[in-house]
C-alpha cells in the first residue's frame, strides 16, 4: 500500500466546552488531522451509544467524544453519566472484536483549543495504526473472496446490508 | 510476624556496620522478619546516574527484578510485595526507578529489554519499596516500639536528623511533610530521649562532595554541627549511613578547615532503640563511631524531663496566639 | 389481551412516509477566509447535484452569507422558492446563528429549521489543504443538510418572573448587589453565614492603591443595607435548600439560634463585657486576637446584635454560669431559642460567597505555624488595624517588639502546581500595602520577594512607584525558605530568608525580624456542595464557573443564578463591586422584563412507552424528573429542564426524546457526515 | 375458500411451534378459519409444491428462525413471494435470538467445535460436504452462511412478532385479530408493526418496586439469597434486561423471581437494542472515577452476551468483526 | 583570535544558537523533566545548599539551556555540585525534575568531554568501574584509587580517619563481589548498548 489510510472519524462534542475547543482552535488557526467530522450535542451526557455504533457500522473508522473536564460540567454532573456508558460500551465493543481504542473520550474545556487540536491530531494517528474498520463493507469483501473457493460449504450472504431506516 | 524483603546497600557491610549490627538486634524485640534479597547488587548511589541513564536504571532495576522474583508465591518465598531499604539513598534509588519506570514508559520498556538479557523482568509499581523507619513508624507502630523500651533515654538531647534523601521527593507520599517530617522525632520520642527541634533535619550533609569537593561538603557539615551544638545537643541521630559517615568520619576535618573544635557524636537511630531496648552497647555497634558517644551516653537517666506548663491566659504584654501547627491530614475544614 | 397493543409506526422495515422538503443551501466565502481554503463553488455546486434526491432546490454560494444581502438572499428564496428548511455553511453557530434564525423568522420561516454548518472554524481554518478541505466541507454540509430535514418547527418558552432576589455572602460584592436591587425598588433577601456583614473587607484596616480606611468606605453600605426597607437581612443564616427554575426559586433558609432575642436586644454589649469565656476568634480576628463565647464580632457589625457560640459558652457545656443572662439589662438572653427554617420565593439569585485565604501551614519551609514571627496576610491586616488586637501597632508575637527587618513574601499558595496552580490576582497589591504601612507605622526595613510584579489596572503601578520611592527593597525571586537556624553571628536570633535573587544571580541570605506571607485567595472550603446546592459548577480550581469567561463573566449556565465577587475567582475589591452591580443590572433586566424567554431545547417523556423504570430519574441534577405513582410514569418538567439530553440517551424504551437535539437529527446527521446520503449512482 | 396459512421454521429451536400449540383448542380456530398448505413440523410437504403455488396465495405466513443457510434463504424469498402476509415470527426471525449469538464466532470455529471436540466421535474428522455422489446419485446439503441473519435483513417483512418464543396468549390475541379481519371485522394495523407485544418495557407490567438507588456491585443471582421479591432486580445488582426490553410478557421472568433476559427484543422505535441496554446499566452505578466504575463493570463479566443476548445478529453491528473472517 | 570576533563569542555563548538543547535535555531525563515549564522563579537557586560554589545557580542554568547555550552549560561546575537533596525538587512550582536533570547534564558533559574540573567525573567513573567489577561498591578500593589521583596532599591529613575506618572495621580492605556478576554485565552492556541507540 503507498498510498497512506485516512481515517474517517465522527466525533461528537459538547456545546459548552469541546465545541468552543473547536471554535477556539478555528480562531486561533491552529492546525490539526482532518479526518474528525464533528457533531454537537448539548452535553457528552446526550451521547446515545447508538450514535457511536450507527457511525462504526456506517463507515466510521472511530469515534471521539469530548466533554467538559470531570467537575465543569456545565449542567453539573452530565460527564460522569457520559463516561458510565463509554466504559461499559468500549466494554461491550471489544466483545465484539473492535478495538476499543476505537471510542476515544477526551475531556477539554472551552479554553483548551490546543488540547483539543492535539488530541484530534493523536487520536487520528491511533485509529491510522489500527486501520480501516471498514465495518459496511466486510460482507462484501468477503464475498469477493468467497466466489475463488469452492470447496467450502460455506457461502457469505448475498444481501448483508439491508438499510435501516429510523 | 511482619515480613520484608531486605535490600541492605552496600555500607551496612562496611562504613555502616553499625547500622546493620543494631538492626539485627531490634528485628527480634519488634517482631520483625527480614529477608535479604539474593545476591542483590549495589544501586550505584548518586554516581551511576551522572553517567548515564539506561545502564544506571537497569543496574538498580536488577534488584527490584530479583525482589520481585523472590517474592512471588508461586517461584518464590512469597509473603510480601515490600522492599526494605535502610540506607536513604539506596531506598531513593530504588522507589525512584520503580516510579519513573511508571511516570515514563518508554524508560520502562528499555530497562526491561536490558534485564532481558540477564533472563529477568520487572513490571513497574509490582512491588512497594519502603525505608527501614516508615516499617517502623508506621507499621511496627510507636506503641510497640515504647513497650518495648526498658531503658528510657530520658536526658539525652537528641536532634533528629532525617537527612535530604529520605523525605524527598517522596513521589509515593509517604511521609508527614518533606520539610520538616517527625517520624524520626516521634520515634525518638517514644523511647524517651529529650528531642530537640532542629530545623536542619533535611537539610544535606554533603553527600558524594566529600570526596569530590570537600571544601564544599565541609561547609555543609559544619551547618549542621554548629548547629545542633547551638541547641546543646549530646548527640546527633540519623537514618542514613552517608549521613552518619560524611559528619561522623569528617568531623575532624572540618574542624581543621574551619578551625573549630565540634565534638558532635552522631549515631544511627536503631543504635539508641538498642539501647532503649535493653541491648548491650557492643552489640548494637557502639564505639564504631571516630567522634565518641561515651560522654553523651553517659547523660542517660540523669536529668528530669521538663513538662511544659499550660497557657497563662493573655496578661497586657503577652504574646499573640500561635496558629495550629499543620499536619497532612487536617481536613478542609481545618482552612478558616 | 388487553396489552397486545399494537402500533402504527414501525421502523424497521416500512418505508416512513416522509414529506420530502425543499432545503436550500447557502455556502459562505468569508471574504477569503472560507474560499481561500476551500473551493466554496464545487462545495455548493456539489450539494446542488449530490443532495438533490434529499431535498436540496437550491444552493448558492456568497461572499458574505452574513451580510444584510446575503440575508436577504435567503429570505427571498424561502419565499420564492418556498423553501422549508435552510442550511447555511459558514462559520460557528456560537457566531451566526441567531443572525441566520433571524432572518429566517423574518421571512416566515420557523428559527429552527435553519442549520449552520460550521465549515471556517472546523474546516477552513484549520486545515491547509484546498482538496482535503473541500471534502471535508462536503461532508459537513450534507450532515447538516440530512440533520435539518429532521428539524421540527420549536417555539420559545416564556416564564414569569418572582420579582424577589436572594443574595447569598455579606462581602462587599454581596452587599453591591442587594443595595442597587433595593435602590431600584425590589425587594431582596441578603443572606450571611456569620453574625454580621461585612466580610473580609470589615477585616481590613487600609485598602489599595487610595490607603483609603476600609472601615471609613465600607461601614456606611453596611448600615445602609441593614437598614434599607427593601432589604430583608439574615445574619448568622445558611441556605439549606434550592428548588424551582428562573423565575421561581423556592429557597429554604435556616437562620441559626442566636440565643438573643433581637426584638429585646439594644446592642448594648453588656452581655460580652460580662461573659468570662474568652476565645480565640478564628474568623474575625485571623486567629490572632480574642473574642466572648457571646459576641459581635466588631464594634461597627450590622446587624449589632451578639451572637452565642453554643461550643464554647460555659453554660451550655457545663449547664452553669448564665452571666449574660443576670446582666442584660433587657432579658434578650434565651437558652431556650432554637435553629429556624424560613422559605422564600424569589425569581433570581446572586452567589457572592467570597474565598477563603490559603492556609500558609501547608508551605511548611516558610515556618507558618512554627516560626512565631511568621504570620499570613490577614493576621497583618489584623495586626495593622487600629480596631485590631494591638490597636494598630505592628509588633512581632511577643506582642511588644518592633520589627526593624520586614520580609514580605508574595505568592504563597499561589502559582505553584504544590498548591494553587493560578495567579491570585490581589497579593503583589497587598504586599505593596503591607510594605507601605510597616514603612509607615515602624520605618523598619521592608523587603519584598516576588516572581513577577503584577500592577495592572488604574493607579496601581504609580503605587508600586511610591513604594519604590519609600525605600522598600524589592528581590526577585521566589523564597526558598524561612528558617531560624543561624549560620553566622547576624543570623543569630533573626529569621533568615533564603532566596535566590534572580536579577542578582546569588544566593542571598536576608535575616529579618518579621515575614509576612501573602497568602493567595482560594474557593471557599464548601463551594462544591454550594455550587451542587444552586446547580452551578465549578472549574478544576474549584471557582465557580460563569457562562462565558469574556462576554458573560456574571451570568451562570443555570438561568437566573449569578456569580459576584471572589466566588467566581480572585479579584480585587474594585471588580467585586464591579460584579456586584453588573449582577443587579442582569437581575433588574430579568424583573422588568416580568417574563423569561428559554431555548425550546427540552425533553419530554412519551407516557406510552414509558415503563416507568425510573431509569431517567436518577438522571437529572435540576430536579426535572418526576415520577408519577397515579400512572406508573416519569414526567418531565419543561421549566426545570436546561436541555442536556442525558435522560434522552439513558432512556432503555426510548421513551423520551429531546427537541432539538433529537435522535432521528442526530443519526440523520451521522449518515450525512459519513456520506450515505448521497444520490444514489 | 378457506384462506391459506403456510408455518415455516429456518434457523430455530422448535419453541415456536410448541407456543402455537400451547394455544390449545385455539389452534382449532386456525383449522377452522384456515386452509393450511404449509407447514412441515406439523404436516408433510414439498417444497416444489409450495414453488407451484400462485404468488400471493398464502393468506398468511408465520415464519419463524433466522437466515443461517441457503436454503434457509431460498425459502424465505419464496414463502414472501407467495405469501400476502409475510409475519416475522418469534425472537430468531425478528432479531437472531440465541442462534445469533454464532455471529461472535467465525462459522469455521462453530463447525470445527461442532465436528471435532473432545465430546464428537469422530475420528476420521469427516466434515459434511455440500455436495457429495453416491451410487443413487448427488447429495446437497444446504451451505452456511458466515453469519445469521434475521428475517428482515433478506426479505420485506410485514409484521414482527417478538419473543422466545411468543407468549401464547399473545399467539392467540393474534390468531383472533387475523380470523377477524378475515370475516371483515377487523383491520389489519399498518405495515410493519410489531404485533402481540407492548409498546413499553418490561418494567410497565413488572410489580416490583423500584428507589432509584445506585449500585456499588453487579452480583449474579446465585450470589443473592434471599432475593428480595418486591424490590426491582436491577436495584438488587442483578443486570436485569427488563428496562429495555419490550413489554408483553406480563414480566413473566421477573415475577417468577429472576431477571430479564430480553427475548422480547427492543422496545418500540429502538434502533439498537444494546446500546438501551448500555445506558440503562451505567445509570444505575454509583462511581465517578474510571478505576471505581471499571471494577463495577467487572461484575457484569460478558457484557457483549449480556446486552445482545438475544438481539446481535438484529443489532447495528450485526456480528463481531471474527464472524465476518472466515478461517482459512 | 579571529573567532574573538564574533559578537556572541565574545559574550561567551555559542556562535549559533541550539533550539534544540532545551528538548534534547528534557529527553534525555528519567521521568518527564518538565523543564520547559520553567517560570524563572529561582526556588531553586535559592533552595540549594551548595549555591555559594556553583558558577551559575540551577535557575540560570535552564535559561541558559533555552538560549541554547549548550558549551556553555555542559561546561558550568553547576550539575557536578548538585548533592541530589532534592529541596528545589519538592519546591519547584512548576514541577521541574531539577536533580534528574543535572544527571542527565552531567552524562552529556561527560559524553562531550566538555567538564572543567575532572573531579567529579573521574570520582563517578571510579565508583561505576567497581560496581562494574564487584556488583558492590568497593571503599577501600575508591578511596586509594581517587584520593591518590585527586588528592595526594590531603591524604596524609585522613590517614587517622582511614587508619580509624579499617581498625573499627568500618572498611573492608577487600571487595565484595555478587554471585552472578555474568547476569549483570550482560544486564549492563545491553543496557549500553540501548543507550547509545537512543
Amino acid at each position: 500500500m503507498t498510498e497512506q489510510f485516512e481515517p474517517t472519524i465522527i466525533g461528537f462534542t459538547c456545546n459548552w466546552c469541546s465545541y468552543r475547543a473547536a471554535d477556539l482552535a478555528g480562531t486561533a488557526r491552529m492546525k490539526y488531522a482532518p479526518n474528525v467530522r464533528l457533531i454537537r450535542m448539548m452535553c457528552s451526557g446526550r451521547l446515545d451509544p447508538t450514535f457511536v455504533l450507527r457511525a462504526l457500522s456506517g463507515g466510521a473508522d472511530g469515534v471521539m467524544i469530548t466533554g467538559c473536564h470531570p467537575g465543569e460540567c456545565h449542567y453539573i454532573e452530565q460527564n460522569y453519566k457520559a463516561l458510565r456508558r463509554f466504559i461499559l460500551l468500549r466494554r461491550v465493543l471489544a466483545g465484539l472484536g473492535i478495538e476499543p481504542e476505537r471510542v476515544k473520550l477526551v475531556w477539554a474545556s472551552a479554553a483548551e483549543g490546543v488540547r483539543f487540536a492535539s488530541e484530534t491530531t493523536a487520536f487520528v494517528e491511533e485509529i491510522r495504526k489500527l486501520g480501516p474498520l471498514n465495518w459496511g463493507n466486510q460482507g462484501k469483501d468477503e464475498r469477493e473472496r468467497m466466489k475463488d473457493e469452492n470447496s467450502s460449504f460455506i457461502i457469505q450472504p448475498s444481501s448483508f446490508e439491508k438499510e435501516v431506516t429510523l | 510476624m511482619n515480613k520484608y524483603l531486605l535490600y541492605p546497600g552496600c555500607s551496612m557491610e562496611s562504613s555502616g556496620r553499625a547500622y546493620g549490627d543494631s538492626i539485627k538486634a531490634i528485628v527480634e524485640p519488634l517482631d520483625l522478619d527480614f529477608e535479604e534479597i539474593n545476591d542483590w547488587n549495589c544501586c550505584g548511589a548518586t554516581e551511576y546516574l551522572g553517567i548515564n541513564l539506561i545502564p544506571a536504571y537497569s543496574l538498580i532495576a536488577r534488584n527490584l527484578a530479583l525482589a520481585a522474583k523472590q517474592m512471588n508465591p508461586v517461584n518464590g518465598t512469597g509473603g510480601t510485595h515490600t522492599v526494605v531499604a535502610p540506607c536513604s539513598a539506596c531506598y531513593l534509588n530504588l522507589a525512584k526507578a520503580d516510579y519513573y519506570m511508571q511516570e515514563r514508559p518508554s524508560l520502562g520498556a528499555k530497562v526491561n529489554e536490558a534485564l532481558n538479557a540477564g533472563g529477568l523482568e520487572y513490571k513497574a509499581g509490582t512491588l512497594d519499596v519502603r525505608h527501614l523507619i516508615d516499617i517502623l513508624v508506621y507499621d511496627v507502630g510507636l506503641e510497640k516500639i515504647r513497650s518495648k523500651v526498658v531503658h528510657p533515654l530520658n536526658g539525652l538531647k537528641v536532634v533528629p536528623y532525617m537527612g535530604c534523601m529520605l523525605p524527598r521527593p517522596d513521589y509515593q507520599h509517604r511521609w508527614t511533610d518533606h520539610e520538616h517530617p517527625t517520624e524520626l522525632d516521634d520515634l525518638l520520642r517514644a523511647l524517651g530521649a529529650d528531642v530537640i527541634d532542629y530545623p536542619l533535619t533535611t537539610e544535606c550533609c554533603g553527600g558524594h562532595m566529600t570526596q569530590i569537593g570537600p571544601e564544599t561538603a565541609f561547609e555543609l557539615i559544619r551547618r549542621l554541627i554548629s548547629d545542633a551544638d547551638e541547641r546543646g545537643a549530646h548527640l546527633m541521630a540519623t537514618v542514613c549511613p552517608m549521613c552518619q559517615m560524611n559528619i561522623d568520619a569528617y568531623q575532624h576535618e572540618t574542624n581543621q578547615f574551619f578551625g573549630t573544635d565540634y565534638h558532635m557524636p552522631v549515631l544511627f537511630f536503631t543504635q539508641l532503640m538498642g539501647i532503649a531496648f535493653g541491648k548491650h552497647p557492643d552489640e548494637v555497634g557502639i564505639g564504631l563511631e571516630l567522634v565518641s558517644a561515651r560522654n553523651a551516653l553517659a547523660n542517660i537517666g540523669i536529668e528530669v524531663p521538663v513538662t511544659q506548663e499550660p497557657a497563662a491566659p493573655r496578661k497586657k504584654d503577652e504574646g499573640l496566639p500561635m496558629p495550629r501547627r499543620w499536619t497532612k491530614h487536617e481536613g478542609k475544614e481545618a482552612v478558616r | 389481551m388487553s396489552d397486545t397493543r399494537s402500533n402504527p409506526v414501525d421502523k424497521r422495515s416500512s418505508p416512513v412516509e416522509k414529506k420530502i422538503e425543499r432545503v436550500g443551501v447557502y455556502v459562505c466565502h468569508c471574504g477569503s477566509n472560507i474560499a481561500g481554503t476551500v473551493d466554496v463553488v464545487d462545495v455548493a455546486k456539489w450539494a446542488g447535484e449530490k443532495l438533490k434526491h434529499q431535498g436540496v432546490v437550491v444552493a448558492r454560494e456568497y461572499k458574505f452569507m452574513c451580510s444584510s444581502l446575503g440575508q436577504e438572499l435567503i429570505q427571498k428564496d424561502i419565499k420564492e422558492l418556498g423553501l422549508t428548511r435552510v442550511v447555511v455553511a459558514a462559520c460557528s453557530p456560537h457566531l451566526h446563528e441567531k443572525t441566520f434564525r433571524t432572518a429566517a423568522k423574518n421571512a416566515g420561516l420557523n428559527p429552527y429549521l435553519v442549520e449552520l454548518a460550521s465549515i471556517r472554524e472546523q474546516v477552513s481554518w484549520v486545515h491547509s489543504d484546498k482538496t482535503v478541505a473541500t471534502a471535508k466541507a462536503k461532508a459537513v454540509v450534507a450532515g447538516a443538510v440530512s440533520r435539518v430535514i429532521e428539524n421540527r418547527p420549536l417555539d420559545e418558552i416564556k416564564v414569569p418572573i418572582n420579582p424577589n432576589t436572594l443574595v447569598v455572602g455579606g462581602g462587599i460584592a454581596g452587599i453591591q448587589s442587594a443595595l442597587e436591587i433595593a435602590n431600584a425598588g425590589f425587594h431582596v433577601y441578603l443572606v450571611e453565614r456569620e453574625p454580621s456583614i461585612g466580610g473580609h473587607m470589615a477585616q481590613f484596616d487600609k485598602t489599595f492603591p487610595t490607603l483609603d480606611c476600609s472601615a471609613c468606605i465600607l461601614t456606611p453600605r453596611m448600615v445602609e443595607a441593614g437598614t434599607h426597607p427593601n432589604i430583608t437581612l439574615l445574619t448568622w443564616s445558611d441556605v439549606v435548600n434550592v428548588s424551582g427554575y428562573v423565575g421561581n426559586f423556592h429557597v429554604t433558609i435556616k437562620k441559626k439560634a442566636r440565643f438573643v432575642n433581637e426584638e429585646l436586644c439594644t446592642g448594648c454589649g453588656i452581655c460580652q463585657e460580662k461573659c468570662p469565656k474568652k476565645v480565640i476568634d478564628e474568623v474575625y480576628e485571623a486567629g490572632l486576637g480574642y473574642r466572648k463565647a457571646v459576641y459581635t464580632p466588631f464594634a461597627q457589625a450590622v446587624p449589632n446584635f451578639p451572637v452565642m457560640d453554643k461550643e464554647n459558652c460555659t453554660y451550655f457545656i457545663k449547664g452553669t454560669c448564665k452571666a449574660c443572662e443576670k446582666f442584660c439589662p433587657t432579658g434578650a438572653i434565651d437558652f431556650k431559642q432554637e435553629d429556624q427554617l424560613i422559605n422564600v420565593d424569589v425569581g433570581n439569585i446572586v452567589l457572592a460567597t467570597g474565598y477563603d485565604l490559603f492556609d500558609a501551614r501547608r508551605v511548611s519551609n516558610y515556618g507558618y505555624g512554627r516560626l512565631p514571627n511568621v504570620f499570613t496576610s490577614l493576621e497583618f491586616e489584623r495586626l495593622s488595624n487600629a480596631a485590631g488586637p494591638t490597636s494598630g501597632n505592628i509588633v512581632l508575637r511577643d506582642g511588644k517588639t518592633t520589627p526593624k527587618n520586614v520580609g514580605i513574601i508574595h505568592c504563597v499558595g499561589s502559582r505553584d502546581k504544590n498548591f494553587n496552580n493560578y495567579c491570585s490576582v490581589i497579593c503583589c497589591m497587598q504586599g505593596l500595602k503591607f510594605a507601605h504601612l510597616v514603612h509607615e507605622r515602624t520605618g523598619a526595613t521592608v523587603y519584598n520577594f516576588y516572581i513577577d510584579m503584577r500592577t495592572a489596572y488604574k493607579a496601581y503601578d504609580e503605587f508600586y512607584q511610591r513604594v519604590l520611592e519609600e525605600g522598600t527593597l524589592f528581590v526577585r525571586g521566589k523564597v526558598a525558605e524561612v528558617t531560624n537556624a543561624a549560620r553566622r553571628e547576624s543570623e543569630k536570633g533573626k529569621l533568615i530568608i533564603q532566596v535566590e535573587d534572580t536579577l542578582a544571580g546569588k544566593q542571598r541570605r536576608i535575616p529579618v525580624d518579621m515575614v509576612i506571607l501573602s497568602s493567595g485567595l482560594q474557593p471557599r472550603y464548601d463551594a462544591k456542595e454550594v455550587g451542587k446546592m444552586f446547580g452551578i459548577s465549578c472549574s478544576t480550581d474549584g471557582w465557580f464557573t460563569e457562562k462565558h469567561p469574556k462576554l458573560d463573566p456574571v451570568a451562570t449556565m443555570t438561568e437566573g443564578i449569578y456569580i459576584v465577587g471572589c466566588a467566581q475567582g480572585p479579584k480585587d475589591i474594585p471588580s467585586s463591586v464591579a460584579q456586584g452591580a453588573a449582577a443587579s443590572a442582569r437581575v433588574l433586566d430579568k424583573i422588568l422584563q416580568k417574563e423569561v424567554t428559554l431555548e425550546p431545547i427540552k425533553a419530554s417523556v412519551d407516557h406510552e412507552k414509558c415503563s416507568g423504570c425510573k431509569v431517567c430519574n436518577g438522571m437529572c441534577p435540576f430536579n426535572a424528573i418526576a415520577f408519577i405513582e397515579d400512572d406508573k410514569v416519569s414526567d418531565i418538567n419543561p421549566a426545570l429542564c436546561q436541555g442536556c439530553g442525558t435522560c434522552v440517551a439513558a432512556c432503555p424504551a426510548g421513551a423520551i426524546s429531546g427537541t432539538g437535539f433529537s435522535d432521528a437529527q442526530i443519526i440523520a446527521q451521522i449518515d450525512g457526515l459519513l456520506l450515505r446520503n448521497l444520490e444514489p449512482a | 375458500m378457506k384462506p391459506k396459512f403456510a408455518m415455516y421454521w429456518a434457523a430455530s429451536c422448535g419453541g415456536c411451534e410448541i407456543a402455537v400449540l400451547n394455544t390449545h383448542e385455539k389452534i382449532l380456530d386456525v383449522d377452522a378459519n384456515f386452509e393450511v398448505v404449509f407447514w412441515p413440523v406439523a404436516m408433510d410437504a414439498k417444497y416444489k409444491d409450495v414453488e407451484a403455488m400462485e404468488d400471493g396465495s398464502i393468506l398468511l405466513t408465520l415464519f419463524n428462525g433466522g437466515i443461517r443457510n441457503d436454503e434457509n434463504e431460498h425459502i424465505a424469498r419464496l414463502l414472501r413471494q407467495k405469501s400476502k402476509i409475510l409475519v416475522s415470527f418469534g425472537s430468531c426471525a425478528c432479531e437472531g435470538c440465541i442462534p445469533g449469538l454464532a455471529n461472535l464466532s467465525p462459522v469455521g470455529d462453530i463447525v470445527q467445535t461442532a465436528f471435532n471436540t473432545i465430546t464428537t466421535d469422530n475420528p476420521h474428522e469427516i466434515y459434511p460436504q455440500t455436495t457429495y455422489d453416491v451410487p443413487e446419485g448427488e447429495l446437497h446439503i444446504p451451505k452456511l452462511f458466515s453469519v445469521l441473519r434475521p428475517l428482515d435483513q433478506v426479505v420485506d417483512v410485514d409484521y414482527y412478532m417478538p419473543g422466545c418464543p411468543p407468549e401464547s396468549h399473545q399467539i392467540a390475541a393474534v390468531i383472533d385479530l387475523v380470523i377477524k379481519v378475515v370475516k371483515g371485522e377487523a383491520q389489519l394495523p399498518p405495515k410493519g408493526s410489531t404485533i402481540g407485544a407492548g409498546d413499553s418495557t418490561v418494567c410497565d407490567e413488572c410489580p416490583r418496586s423500584r428507589n432509584v438507588k445506585l449500585i456499588k456491585e453487579f452480583k449474579r443471582i446465585q450470589d443473592i439469597a434471599p432475593m428480595d421479591p418486591t424490590l426491582c432486580i436491577l436495584e438488587q445488582g442483578i443486570p436485569c434486561n427488563g428496562p429495555a426490553t419490550r413489554s408483553g410478557c406480563n414480566a413473566r421472568c421477573p415475577q417468577a423471581g429472576t431477571q430479564c433476559i430480553g427475548c422480547y427484543g427492543p422496545a418500540e422505535g429502538v434502533m439498537d437494542y444494546g446500546a438501551r441496554l448500555i445506558t440503562a446499566f451505567s445509570s444505575v452505578i454509583d462511581a465517578t472515577t474510571p478505576e471505581e466504575i471499571e471494577h463495577i463493570l467487572d461484575g457484569i463479566p460478558d457484557p457483549t452476551g449480556q446486552v445482545y443476548r438475544f438481539n446481535l445478529a438484529g443489532s447495528l453491528l450485526k456480528a463481531s468483526a471474527n464472524a465476518f473472517k472466515v478461517k482459512e | 583570535m579571529p573567532q574573538m570576533t564574533d559578537e556572541r563569542v565574545r559574550a561567551g555563548m555559542n556562535r549559533e544558537e541550539d533550539l534544540s538543547l532545551l528538548n534534547e535535555v528534557s529527553m534525555k531525563t528519567a521521568g518527564v523533566s518538565h523543564l520547559e515549564m520553567c517560570i524563572q522563579c529561582g526556588t531553586c537557586g535559592g533552595s540549594c545548599p551548595v549555591a555559594m560554589d556553583m558558577e551559575h545557580t540551577p535557575r540560570m542554568l535552564f535559561a541558559m539551556l533555552r538560549a541554547g547555550m549548550r558549551d556553555e552549560v555542559l561546561r558550568s561546575n553547576t550539575p557536578w555540585l548538585c548533592v541530589s537533596c532534592y529541596h528545589c525538587v519538592v519546591r519547584c512550582p512548576q514541577e521541574v525534575h531539577i536533580a534528574d536533570v543535572m544527571y542527565t547534564l552531567k552524562g552529556m558533559a561527560i559524553h562531550a568531554k566538555l567538564y572543567t574540573n575532572a573531579t567529579a567525573p573521574h570520582f563517578s567513573q571510579t565508583f561505576v568501574d567497581m560496581v562494574e567489577a564487584y556488583g558492590r561498591s568497593y571503599e577501600m578500593g575508591l578511596a586509594t584509587r581517587h584520593y591518590l589521583r585527586h588528592f595526594p596532599l590531603r591524604l596524609p591529613g585522613m590517614m587517622p580517619m582511614g587508619f580509624g575506618m579499617i581498625t573499627k572495621g568500618r572498611m573492608a580492605v577487600m571487595p565484595k563481589r555478587i554471585k552472578q556478576m555474568d547476569q549483570l554485565t550482560a544486564i549492563l552492556d545491553r543496557a549500553k548498548q540501548l543507550e547509545l541507540n537512543s
